[in-house]
């Protein structure tokens, strides 16, 4: 049946977020920023635009590559687990989402200390 | 008695140019008061021209999904008090397109829940008497046929909002109900409608749907089957 | 007055898309052009609720036979029952549960594999002398699953929807039914479906009771729509009270939980069942079971502050058996008495659940017109479900057979509608088809007076369930008629101040009050003549049967004017199709 | 109502949804060793049995994810062929030049 003029849904409150949504939302986020460090690191090693070797080697950078890299890493197996495993019920997302923050902590820990040294 | 606010979205296409937000006061009249009494309350007593949908008020029929402060929920199992909360936003069934008020058009998500072919598909003839399947054959549905399709999972899930013909969370948990079920054979012609650019693989196992569903069933979980059963199929 | 109403042709149009309509639609659509029509979505219907079970004489876990079912049935409906249309149904039963099996209805399992079936109310093996499990069940949503199974199978059988279409009015050529006018909830427009053949699959009308377990959407429309074009309601005075609604909601506990092993009790924690049926105790029939509660309340022996409910216990079956046979309830008794039913008993009172009554049918679901003189059929008029009256109920219908009603004669009204479609052309509709309708609607849609939908409401409901519910007495439902008609009166002077097209519920609200009104009308004027007490409908001033003056169908007309209800009669059919009749016996169990 | 018979013809996605995950997995291994040998200068993040996995999953894992989110957000189909497009040319211009480098 043809409607008269629908509206799309003007939020007042975006839909609450739950870990299970952090965790997509986050996975996004640090997957582009692996990425985006990937590209600029070709690019700066192999000499096309040498600038960028600057940008990827620097502590900061670096730290924040990491930070990404072992949560995107981590979440990736939590993913994994919930597609393999038993663990696509309700009672475990939470838990393992927690773990994946936990470890991402102590490997940036872990890698901070030469990066900053 | 206790009084809580109901920030309401409102918009009728024949008045409206644009929707707002009402503010109405509710008294919570007894114990274990429910949403859907509230809004009877503001219908029958204060603003008659205020609409959403509702039937069997009991949390089977699936009319009455909508949007309590940012969560998808029936209207006629929650209990007001339960929210922890006295200022309380509703709105419609996001991802969907409104009607008015807060009903929305569910035509789209019907259709999406009859593409995957929700019925028993049957090549071999069938016996005089029931097909006969074990109690345990009969258990792997549970958890599945349940679904009332109030629309609360596949309206809460970000690649549902994302991608319009993403078929959703109610129609894949239909689609696996028939799948798991020991008495179906129409893998073969369901499958390639799920194992689509908008099938399956747009799951990002976000769990919202999980979280949203009234019948706390997992469509997660059957979409994580289908996709195990796609690879079983292909390799 | 002029509005733009839109034509659509089919052969069969089916009004309603609960369990009766929905199977009446995938079956005529396997041969003709069917159309449904539902004021919800199909799986929004109130077939959803149905949590128990559906009966059938498999034998899948103890013998059984179809003709000890055939005799529950009539003894059941305190012999009201038309006895053709009870053999029809319980011989058939068990070949349509097969055939719901095999479109993929999960039922439960025994461990061969077989369907499993629970003991329900009032059904026993060998005549009566001791319960036999009979219903089918899928846990305990029986409905739900049946009603999603078959709006599955309709849509693979391309039957087209119109839903939230809600029916203004049926169209009648010279005594031939041959259409339907139809709103449209969601634009505000207009459709006529100009048919063959109609199927009326309705639903009841319970919502005009405070107490009730049904949805929003029963309030009897599609017997108004009936009775405004002449034909009768049958057996009006009789609803059912189903003995276990939650205190203060309303909403059914499945007699499946008193299948299961479920028991009642009083203030005093005694099991008062065991005095008023000393046989199958508390798996009497609803009419005895809520009668035997309402007195127990009566006579001080409720539970609660206020001593006005009874209790439900289940807990004694073991937390494992609950959350596996009644997963259902668990959930209900949570959210709607607070109650966990599998440490405490859930607080219940009947609550008015079924109207016995509907639309006259032969066993063919054909629409009959009758009187004590004789009955004939209306061509091209079907009904089927709670809104028809085959009558397999009577006076007082069993647990889960009105499942068993809505799939057998749902399945043979959408086989007899084909088979009149093919068989006959089109009837052209009258001129200005559909202008009382119409009229109706612009009434309320204008309407700016003083009334407005609540307080009415709440008034009509009050008024019958205190004054036509479990007892009645004449000077009660004299009073009753009396108010009714000072409501009736108020509609005249209503307000609708929704004025919007778009899915105006005021509007459609109004309208479902004007019908409602109506229908109580009808079935208090009904309850007032039957001077005698049977099944479901039981008088104090007139406490026994009486077989001589009241073994027939009460008929309800409506007069000239379309409003004021006229009582008839009409003889029960007592002579079953193949086998002896059962002849009037005290009801005891 | 809207028709979605249609569907099922268009390109299937368990290969790539499978890959994504191997390749995922074999990079959380490589990816560390080649970054944190790095750190220390050594000499064995810059082994081939550790870059050349890091390359070619890194690059396949990479653009197989924009590719996600493109499927995600992106409906037009025109648009889609041009940014699907787009992956290809920068992902085997990178896959070439890190080559090189090795």
């Amino acid at each position: 049946m043809p409607r008269k003029d629908l509206v799309t849904y003007p939020k007042k409150t975006g839909y609450r977020k739950h870990t299970g949504m952090v965790a997509w939302l986050l996975h996004r986020i640090t997957g582009v920023i692996i990425g985006a460090y990937l590209i600029m690191h070709i690019l700066g090693v192999s000499g096309t635009v040498s600038a960028l070797s600057s940008v990827t080697g620097a502590s900061v950078v670096k730290a924040l590559f990491l930070v990404s890299f072992s949560f995107h890493a981590f979440n990736g197996v939590r993913i994994i687990l919930m597609e393999f495993g038993a663990g696509a019920h309700r009672e475990n997302f939470s838990k393992y989402f927690m773990a994946v923050v936990f470890i991402t902590i102590v490997i940036t820990v872990i890698g901070a200390i030469p990066i900053f040294s | 008695m206790k009084k809580v606010t109901f920030e309401i979205f409102r918009y009728d296409p024949d008045k409206d140019k644009e929707p707002y937000y009402k503010t109405y006061e509710v008294e919570l009249r007894r114990p274990g008061y429910l949403m859907l009494d509230a809004l009877n309350q503001i219908k029958w007593e204060q603003d008659p021209t205020f609409t959403y949908r509702r039937s069997c008020r009991e949390g089977v029929c699936g009319s009455d999904g909508i949007n309590v402060n940012g969560v998808n929920m029936l209207s006629c199992m929650t209990k007001v008090e339960d929210l922890g909360s006295d200022h309380i936003v509703l709105q419609p069934l996001p991802g969907m397109n409104v009607m008015r008020d807060l009903v929305v058009d569910v035509d789209d998500f019907f259709a999406k829940f009859i593409t995957v072919k929700p019925y028993l598909i049957r090549k071999s003839p069938n016996p005089d008497k029931e097909i006969y399947q074990s109690p345990e054959d009969r258990k792997k549905l549970d958890g599945l046929y349940e679904c009332i399709a109030c629309g609360c999972c596949s309206s809460s899930c970000p690649s549902y909002w994302a991608d319009k013909k993403y078929l959703g969370p109610n129609a894949f948990l239909r689609a696996w109900r028939y799948l798991a079920d020991s008495r179906d054979e129409g893998a073969e012609e369901r499958l390639p409608i799920l194992n689509d650019k908008h099938g399956v693989w747009r799951c990002h196992t976000i769990y919202n749907c999980v979280e949203a569903c009234p019948k706390e069933l997992n469509p997660t979980e059957a979409i994580m089957n289908i996709r195990k059963m796609l690879l079983d199929t292909e390799f | 007055m002029s509005v733009k109403v839109e034509y659509h042709k089919f052969d069969v149009v089916v009004v309603g898309a609960g369990g009766a309509g929905l199977n009446a639609a995938q079956v005529a659509s396997q041969h003709v052009k069917t159309a449904v029509i539902s004021e919800v979505y199909p799986t929004r219907s109130h077939t959803i609720s149905a949590q128990g079970g559906i009966s059938a004489s498999l034998g899948n876990l103890e013998e059984d036979h179809w003709h000890w079912h055939m005799f529950d049935t009539v003894k059941g409906s305190d012999y009201l029952a038309d006895q053709d249309a009870a053999e029809y149904m319980t011989r058939k039963a068990p070949e349509m549960i097969i055939a719901l099996e095999h479109i993929g209805l999960p039922f439960s399992r025994t461990p061969d594999g077989k369907i499993a079936q629970r003991p329900f109310g009032g059904h026993t093996a060998e005549f009566g002398k001791r319960p036999v499990k009979r219903a089918c069940y899928a846990a305990d949503r029986t409905g739900h699953a049946m009603l999603q199974n078959l709006y599955e199978k309709s849509v693979e059988q391309g039957t087209h929807f119109y839903s939230e279409f809600y029916a203004l009015e049926l169209l009648v050529n010279n005594g031939t039914v041959n259409g339907v006018l139809c709103y449209d909830i969601q634009n505000g427009e207009f459709h006529i479906f100009h048919a063959k053949a109609i199927i009326f699959a309705t639903g009841g009308n319970c919502r005009i009771y405070q107490t009730n377990s049904n949805a929003h959407i029963n309030t009897g429309d599609g017997l108004a729509l009936a009775l405004r074009k002449g034909f009768s309601w049958s057996d009006a005075e009789f609803f059912q009270f189903h003995p276990t609604g939650i205190y203060g909601a309303g909403n059914l506990i499945t007699e499946g939980v008193r299948g299961e092993g479920g028991i009642l009790l009083n203030k005093d924690g005694e099991r008062f069942m065991e005095r008023y049926a000393p046989t199958i105790k508390d798996l009497a029939p609803r009419d005895i079971v809520s009668r035997s509660m309402m007195k127990e309340i009566l006579d001080g022996r409720g539970v609660g502050p206020k001593a006005d409910h009874i209790l439900l216990k289940i807990d004694h079956i073991g937390i494992e058996a609950i959350l596996e046979k009644l997963p259902g309830i668990h959930e209900l008794s949570l959210v709607f008495a607070g109650a966990d039913c599998t440490k405490e008993p859930i607080p219940v009172v009947p609550t008015a659940h079924y109207q016995n009554g509907g639309i006259p049918t032969g066993y063919l679901t054909q629409v009959i017109k009758g009187n004590m003189d004789g009955e004939e059929f209306v061509p091209g008029f079907f009904a089927a479900g709670e809104c028809a009256s085959a009558s397999v109920h009577g006076a007082n219908r069993l647990g889960t057979n009105s499942l068993l009603d809505l799939v057998v004669f749902g399945r043979t009204a959408g086989e007899q509608a084909a088979k009149f479609a093919q068989e006959n052309p089109f009837v052209d509709l009258v001129e200005d088809a559909g202008k009382e309708g119409l009229a109706t609607m612009q009434k309320f849609a204008n309407s700016n007076g003083t009334n407005t939908f609540g307080p009415v409401w709440e008034e009509l409901t009050r008024i019958m369930q205190t004054n036509v519910g479990v007892f009645r007495t004449e000077a009660l439902m004299t009073e009753a008629l009396e108010v009714l008609d000072k409501l009736e009166a108020k509609m005249d002077d209503f307000r609708v101040v929704d004025k919007s097209s778009v899915y105006n519920l005021d509007l459609i609200e109004a309208l479902e009050l004007n019908n409602m009104i109506l229908v109580a009308k009808a079935a208090a004027k009904a309850a007032l003549a039957r001077k005698e007490s049977r099944g479901g409908h039981y008088r104090d001033d007139y406490p026994d049967r009486d077989d001589v003056n009241f073994l027939k169908h009460t008929e309800v007309y409506l007069e000239e004017d379309g409003k004021t209800p006229r009582v008839d009669y009409r003889k029960v059919r007592m002579q079953p199709l193949t086998v002896e009749p059962f002849p009037p016996k005290a009801r005891v169990y | 109502m809207n028709n979605y018979k249609f569907m099922g013809s268009s390109n299937t996605g368990t290969f790539a949804w499978l890959m994504q995950r191997i390749s995922g997995v074999i990079l959380i291994l490589v990816v560390l060793m080649h970054f944190f040998s790095m750190m220390k200068g050594g000499e064995y993040g810059m082994m081939q049995a550790v870059l050349a996995p890091v390359i070619a999953f890194g690059l396949f894992h990479t653009f197989n994810g924009f590719k996600m989110i493109t499927d995600d957000y992106v409906s037009s189909a025109g648009w889609r062929g041009i940014i699907l497009g787009a992956y290809w040319i920068i992902g085997i211009t990178l896959a070439v030049l890190a080559i090189k480098v090795i």
